[in-house]
């Protein structure tokens, strides 16, 4: 039963396009993609309609090479391919909530060159940490929620925002026990299948995915993985969907008990907290939220944050990854490195382009692996 | 063959048998192979001393050059594989060993390799291979303390030098003291790829610049990335060089000058110290089979 | 070979190099002068820190970064030392120049003389639309903490957007407006200084007025044949990124501004034969101006840039569709809430941060400038150093193709001499210019 | 009238002797030396040889290619004028086709896409930078890995029987990540095709750069290798023509430039 549940997830990724459309015809709705998940779901939730993130294949992206200069991340890249090889061509919109300029290039080159109805850019604030954040990204959601009213002929309701907030609290939620399951001496669930999971709730209504999380809290207490989870591995970084890494590293003998990015743990953290004004409590949760480096700052809370995981998930040694070109990450990475060292993990610098040369991989995670823990006893 | 087909680049393959030792007398026969991606040695080792070993070039198909490898280093010694207690894999090919018990990578063999070599007190260890150059902080047991490999671009690695020595028709062995023999260093080669580090270098030589020149110009632009990535790990005392690179006086002779730090000088073969370190392994992993552990 | 146009030296260049000498050099002895220093972006509001009195200087970023970049062996040490720190390369270079001088602890002047000890700032004020804007000082911050001293930091937001053909939204403006005013009481709190509104007043009219000139100039390099080229024009806007607020910077573009009228008046050339116009786009790579030496063997001027002119000038569409020096607000501001609004308002409509957010209007700018400069090609720098200005550049190129405007890319970095390929990028360009018909002129 | 064109390329240099710019009386390639015009004057040897042409009968040449400096008004050769690989390799190819818009230029160390006008005339061009993946030199490194002669590299990617992608772009890399290739029992058919995929996907992420108009041909050394084809016009997307001789086309350009030249100057 469990590993049907986790099979659902699989194949809901590598369906996500045959999924989509059949909701579609279904339902007969919307649906709208985004790149970054700072695009408020809830309000597109809200207006009934089902968002989807737009990611990447991780094929080598020549279609891109005339509308994105090759020294942005092969993330914005990567998705833009999608869009002009028409792999979305079911969506009804295109819409970002703001965070760095490499997926801003990605909206624009799609809303210039991809033919789609509807294109919005949601001005998310970068100064996270003044308190004028908040007032004014609800004021951008008021106008982004207009601009879909005006769009669609269809009011957005306080109770249309109401089930938004709560399919999404609930989504995270449930996402969020099952971490619980990761702390565990064993885990009961592998890194792999915690991305899986994950990512496929970026694609599917988040509903169908809920009640399948219900299944699975039923399933796992029961669970034995019947492996050696080895190495107690954390990774952190850009944007991660890298599948293939995640399973040959865990083969190699270790498991990831947690992540920091926003394919992971980063994307279920936090909740709205209900209030009367809708807007600015949604506001507030995207504010206040686990930040992407470029929105953090003058401190560094997302690097304390990543300290407080690597404790509570007691992590045996990270993996830094950095999308090649990534600026926001990269420019974190020797303060975070350091604040991991502090307490005591030890970390390991990679970088990750659209495929990964595993070969020249292997040898370096192998190597970390072995002074973490593999070969203690043999000196 | 024609001095015009000549292989310049292929360097000389060799085994030893180290003088009075008899691997009768022995409690723990181990052994080591390291499949590199140019290289593969191979090295046994009687209760933690080196006995006998093998370095030669890695052909196209990795299992066979393993049991050529090993084969070779215990050729007239009367020893067979199955004597050998434990075996350890390491190196590029190093799951392409079908002796081999175990595999370990070759971070953790070269530092402990260097460490036999050269004894407690290293520290950072470069090792600068075929396709790739490790710089390695380790400990006073040769214990891997952190690490960094070269990334993307291949220049700075022996293969390089393998064209280049082709280029400008020097054997590899003698690439290094050529370099050495001019009098001021040049600029280096900017272009760090060693494609384009190859096409600037026929650019120089038809601009008239002699050979010796050129060679240093580009050893020197080797070494300058080899010395990017050393400082970023970190360079603690003592510094040595391990692989087959290490055997170029060339780039050995310029990180002293421009590191200002004399890596210490091998008592062994330092190409060897992946297959040592292994064969280490290997007989730790078989003292604890028995229990010794 | 006779001269097609006679050639001058600029009368002010000297006064001009000592005035950004003399900047470097104050900031480095504020204290022992008995002021405060304080460091942010070639873009932060710079006006207002000017409200703690006249003994405050400051030290802009970007063009440090560039000065950096124009000594290559110190570029290198800095970048070494960055790596060696464990940071990426593909990192904004001159953000990388700047940390490099903190790692190294040295401090190079304009001239190129390098001295002991990275000043360190009494604060930093910044402001953030690219994504390495208020990084860059946060990872200053820290690198300066790891030696012992804390800088406190401050940073103003404003990554509102743009609209093209509408006013920004009450809204937008006023979050950055209240950042500012929040930002003075930050200023106090921190340097225990009592904020002086009407030095503030003074700094948003000097600055207005500073980059309201500057745009003139540019468009006096309508001008057949071009009174300036872009390499002189690059020691000449510097003083706008480093003081665009201070009484010296209005002076001295006042007094620039008259000898290019002069200039314009008696048919001075920059360059001798000018037969083609051309202008660039974002920084060049600042260790390789001689490409422009290159170019003029060719009889090709570059006549500036989308970014040397809106960097620093500040400009609008007028209502017949030409693109012009924006017009100065009626009155110079009383109070400090006029000064911040005013300031707010003058700022946001920066070209260089419009393009950040549409591609188009980015295009229909360099198009204007194609049109009333009467240039005949582009030359677009695929910038691998600063992702803000190249940040949609590959939309720029269809748009000029599609306008029928030729155009010549290249790849290279502002301040990373390792990612500009010189002899092929000049193998390239002179193609280029023979595939347009152009030969190099005897000598 | 007689003309030459030279293309002095980072391998080779070939050069096509041009009878009013109608038939071709001669023509030859040779490997490029460290002393180029050595190399050059051997070619040049070689393609007068047996013709009963002489130096003194050929009004003009012009040069082209990476070295062409080095015969420029240098005796014994003497090339009168110099002009950019771009404007011959436009010249010859609208000459042949005249329909082309656009030409793919792959020789040895570079790449070049050009886009070219109803005159044969230069619109916009780019030119491969920095990473030698994308040119000739990466099959023939990948053929030494695989222990393959270069040109039989292309016929073996077309008998391949599965496709595998390579992760490396990087010739170096791509060379060891061949040589997991064959340790994992790829067959060299399949690597081959790999390689190939994998330098057409470079080629054409940089033609797509200026765009890719109708009628597209492919010229330069490598258009003589039947395995790039294709993955390239898999890529691009478009049917591609290769002109007959493909690696002459930049000669035989410069060779109609320099009659074109002469023309100027009796006018
Ligand atoms: N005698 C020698 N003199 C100089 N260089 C040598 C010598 N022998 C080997 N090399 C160099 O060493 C390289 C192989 O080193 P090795 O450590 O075996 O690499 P790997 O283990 O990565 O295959 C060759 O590419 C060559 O450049
Ligand atoms: N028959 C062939 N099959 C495969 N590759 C070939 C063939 N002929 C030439 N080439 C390749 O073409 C390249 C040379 O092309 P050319 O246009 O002459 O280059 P350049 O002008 O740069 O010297 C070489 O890299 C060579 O490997
Ligand atoms: S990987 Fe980095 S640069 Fe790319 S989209 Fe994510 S945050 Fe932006
Ligand atoms: S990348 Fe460019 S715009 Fe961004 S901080 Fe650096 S120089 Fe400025
Ligand atoms: S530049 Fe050269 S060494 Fe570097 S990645 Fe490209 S082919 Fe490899």
């Amino acid at each position: 039963m469990t590993e049907e549940i986790f099979q659902q997830f699989r194949d809901w990724i590598d369906n996500r396009h045959e999924y989509a459309k059949e909701w579609k015809e279904r339902t007969n709705k919307k649906i709208i993609g985004y790149l970054c998940t700072y695009v408020p779901e809830e309000i597109l939730y809200a207006a009934d309609m089902l968002p989807v993130r737009i990611l990447g294949s991780h094929e080598p992206p020549t279609v891109t090479e005339p509308y994105i200069f090759a020294m942005f991340c092969h993330l914005c890249r990567d998705c833009l391919a999608q869009g002009l090889k028409g792999r979305f061509n079911y969506i009804d919109g295109i819409v970002e909530g703001q965070s760095c300029l490499h997926l801003r290039q990605t909206f624009n080159a799609w809303r210039l060159h991809i033919p789609t109805n509807f294109a919005h850019y949601i001005h998310i604030p970068h100064g996270i940490q003044n308190p004028h954040a908040i007032p004014y990204l609800a004021q951008e959601l008021a106008k982004f929620k207009k601009t879909l009213e005006d769009w669609t002929g269809k009011k957005i309701t306080n109770e249309g925002l109401d089930k938004g907030i709560k399919i999404m609290n609930k989504n995270r939620e449930l996402m969020r026990k099952v971490h619980e399951y990761r702390k565990l001496d064993n885990p009961k669930i592998t890194g792999i299948e915690a991305m899986e999971m994950v990512l496929s709730s970026q694609m599917v209504d988040k509903q169908e995915h809920s009640k399948l999380l219900n299944k699975l809290l039923e399933e796992l207490p029961n669970r034995n993985l019947n492996r050696n989870p080895g190495t107690r591995l954390m990774i952190i970084g850009s944007e991660d969907d890298d599948r293939v890494f995640m399973k040959n590293v865990e083969a190699l003998g270790a498991t990831f008990v947690i992540e920091e990015h926003c394919t992971g743990s980063r994307y279920l953290w936090d909740d709205v907290v209900p209030s009367e004004d809708r807007l600015m409590a949604i506001a507030s949760r995207y504010v206040n939220r686990v930040p992407c480096p470029s929105k953090d700052w003058p401190e560094f809370t997302r690097i304390q944050h990543a300290v407080k995981l690597a404790k509570d998930f007691n992590v045996q040694g990270a993996l830094v990854i950095q999308n090649k070109f990534c600026d926001p990450h990269g420019i974190e990475i020797p303060p975070l490195r350091e604040a991991l060292k502090q307490v005591g993990v030890q970390t390991y610098p990679l970088e990750f382009d659209v495929t990964v040369p595993w070969g020249q991989f292997r040898t370096r995670v192998e190597a970390f692996l072995e002074t973490l823990t593999g070969l203690e006893e043999l000196f | 063959m024609s001095e015009k087909s000549k292989e310049f680049w292929r360097w000389r393959e060799y085994r030893h048998t180290m003088p009075n030792m008899d691997w009768h007398d022995a409690k723990m026969v181990t052994a080591g192979v390291d499949i590199g991606s140019v290289g593969s040695k191979a090295a046994v080792m009687l209760d933690g001393e080196l006995y006998t070993y093998a370095a030669m070039r890695t052909g196209g198909v990795s299992e066979e050059t393993a049991v050529k490898a090993m084969n070779w280093a215990i050729e007239e010694t009367g020893l067979k594989t199955e004597d050998i207690h434990y075996v350890v894999g390491t190196g590029y090919g190093r799951v392409n060993v079908p002796f081999a018990k175990r595999t370990i990578t070759e971070i953790a063999c070269h530092a402990r390799g260097a460490h036999y070599i050269y004894g407690p007190t290293v520290r950072t260890v470069l090792d600068i291979g075929g396709q790739d150059c490790k710089a390695i902080r380790c400990d006073e047991k040769g214990k891997v303390m952190s690490f960094l490999m070269n990334d993307k671009c291949a220049a700075g690695t022996g293969r390089g030098l393998e064209v280049f020595a082709d280029l400008i028709r020097t054997p590899i062995e003698e690439l290094g003291k050529t370099s050495l023999s001019v009098q001021d260093e040049p600029q280096p080669v900017s272009n760090t790829c060693v494609i384009f580090a190859k096409a600037e270098s026929v650019a120089l030589l038809r601009q008239g610049w002699p050979k010796e020149k050129v060679s240093a110009a580009y050893h020197l632009a080797m070494v300058n990335r080899i010395i990017d990535l050393l400082t970023k790990v970190g360079i603690e005392k003592d510094f040595v060089v391990t692989g087959g690179v290490a055997k170029n006086t060339g780039i050995v002779s310029r990180l002293e000058r421009n590191l200002k730090l004399k890596p210490l000088e091998p008592k062994l073969d330092p190409i060897l110290a992946g297959a040592i370190g292994s064969a280490l392994f290997a007989k730790a992993l078989y003292e604890k089979e028995i229990g010794l552990r | 070979m006779t001269q097609k146009y006679p050639i001058e030296p600029l009368k002010i260049w000297n006064e001009a190099k000592q005035l950004r000498g003399k900047y470097y050099e104050n900031y480095l002895a504020a204290h022992e002068l008995g002021g405060l220093r304080w460091a942010g972006g070639a873009w932060s509001f710079s006006a207002i820190p000017a409200g703690l009195g006249e003994d405050v200087y400051s030290i802009t970023g970007e063009p440090h970064g560039a000065t950096i970049a124009f000594f290559k062996d110190f570029t290198a040490k800095c970048h070494d030392a960055v790596e060696a720190a464990g940071f990426p390369r593909t990192l904004c270079a001159y953000m990388r120049n700047y940390w490099g001088s903190i790692l190294l602890d040295k401090y190079i002047q304009a001239d190129g003389n390098v001295v002991d000890e990275h000043p360190v700032p009494d604060f930093i004020w910044q402001d953030h639309i690219c994504c390495s804007h208020a990084k860059w000082y946060q990872v200053a911050r820290w690198l300066e903490e790891k030696k012992g001293k804390k800088v406190p930091m401050y940073c103003v937001d404003v990554s509102v957007g743009y609209s093209m053909d509408k006013p920004l939204e009450d809204y937008k403006i006023n979050y950055i407006v209240q950042q500012l005013n929040d930002g003075i009481e930050w200023l106090e709190k921190v340097t225990g200084r009592t904020y002086n509104d009407k030095l503030l007043c003074e700094a948003v009219w000097n600055e207005i007025n500073a980059t309201k000139i500057w745009a003139e100039i540019c468009t006096l390099n309508q001008t057949i044949p071009a009174p300036l080229d872009e390499k002189t024009m690059y020691s000449l806007y510097v003083m706008g990124t480093l003081m665009k607020h201070r009484p010296e910077c209005v002076d001295i573009y006042r007094k620039l501004k008259a000898e290019v009228e002069d200039r314009v008046r008696r048919g001075i050339a920059a360059v001798a034969n000018e037969k083609y116009r051309v202008i660039t786009d974002t920084q060049p790579p600042w260790g390789f101006l001689k490409i422009f030496r290159e170019m003029e063997k060719y009889g090709v001027v570059s006549l500036g840039s989308l970014y040397t002119f809106g960097l620093i000038g500040m400009w609008k569409y007028r209502p017949d569709g030409t693109w012009a020096p924006k017009d100065l607000p009626l009155e110079k501001p009383q109070t400090r809430e006029e000064a911040v609004k005013m300031i707010v308002e003058w700022t946001v409509d920066r070209p260089e941060w419009a393009h950040f957010y549409l591609p188009e209007v980015k295009t229909k700018m360099i198009l204007s400038i194609v049109k009333q400069w009467k240039v005949d090609a582009v030359l677009l720098h695929y910038n691998r150093g600063c992702e803000g200005l190249s940040v949609h550049i590959a939309e720029n190129r269809h748009g000029l193709v599609k306008a029928g405007v030729p155009v010549f890319p290249f790849e290279g970095n502002m301040g990373d001499e390792r990612e500009f390929d010189f002899p092929g990028t000049l193998a390239r360009l002179t193609a280029f210019f023979e595939s347009m018909g152009l030969k190099k002129l005897k000598e | 009238m007689i003309t030459a064109g030279i293309d002095v390329g980072a391998k080779y240099a070939k050069i096509v002797v041009l009878e009013d710019g109608k038939s071709i009386l001669t023509r030859a390639n040779g490997i490029v030396g460290f002393d180029i015009l050595k190399s050059v004057t051997a070619v040049s040897e070689k393609a007068l040889d047996g013709t009963g042409l002489k130096r003194d009968q050929i009004t003009r040449i012009v040069a082209t290619g990476m070295g062409r400096k080095a015969i420029h008004r240098t005796p014994p050769i003497n090339a009168e004028e110099i002009v950019p690989d771009v404007i011959a390799d436009a010249k010859g190819t609208h000459h042949l086709i005249s329909t082309v818009k656009t030409v793919i230029d792959v020789g040895a160390e570079e790449g070049r896409g050009v886009k070219v006008d109803e005159n044969g005339k230069v619109r916009d061009f780019v030119i491969n930078e920095r990473c030698a993946a994308g040119a000739g030199t990466f099959i023939e490194t990948m053929a030494r890995a695989l222990e393959v002669k270069v040109e039989d590299m292309g016929l073996l990617a077309l008998k391949s029987t599965e496709a595998i992608p390579m992760n490396a772009q990087c010739c170096v890399f791509a060379e060891s990540e061949v040589v997991t290739l064959i340790h994992s029992r790829v067959t060299k058919e399949n690597i081959s095709k790999a390689i190939h995929d994998a330098m057409a996907g470079r080629i054409a992420s940089m033609v797509l750069r200026v765009g890719v108009e109708k009628d597209v041909a492919l010229i330069g050394g490598v258009a003589q290798n039947p395995g790039f084809l294709p993955p390239l016009k898999k890529e691009l997307n478009t049917e591609i023509i290769v002109p007959e001789h493909p690696q002459y086309v930049g000669a035989f350009g410069a060779a109609l430039l320099a009659l074109e030249m002469e023309g100027h100057q009796n006018e």
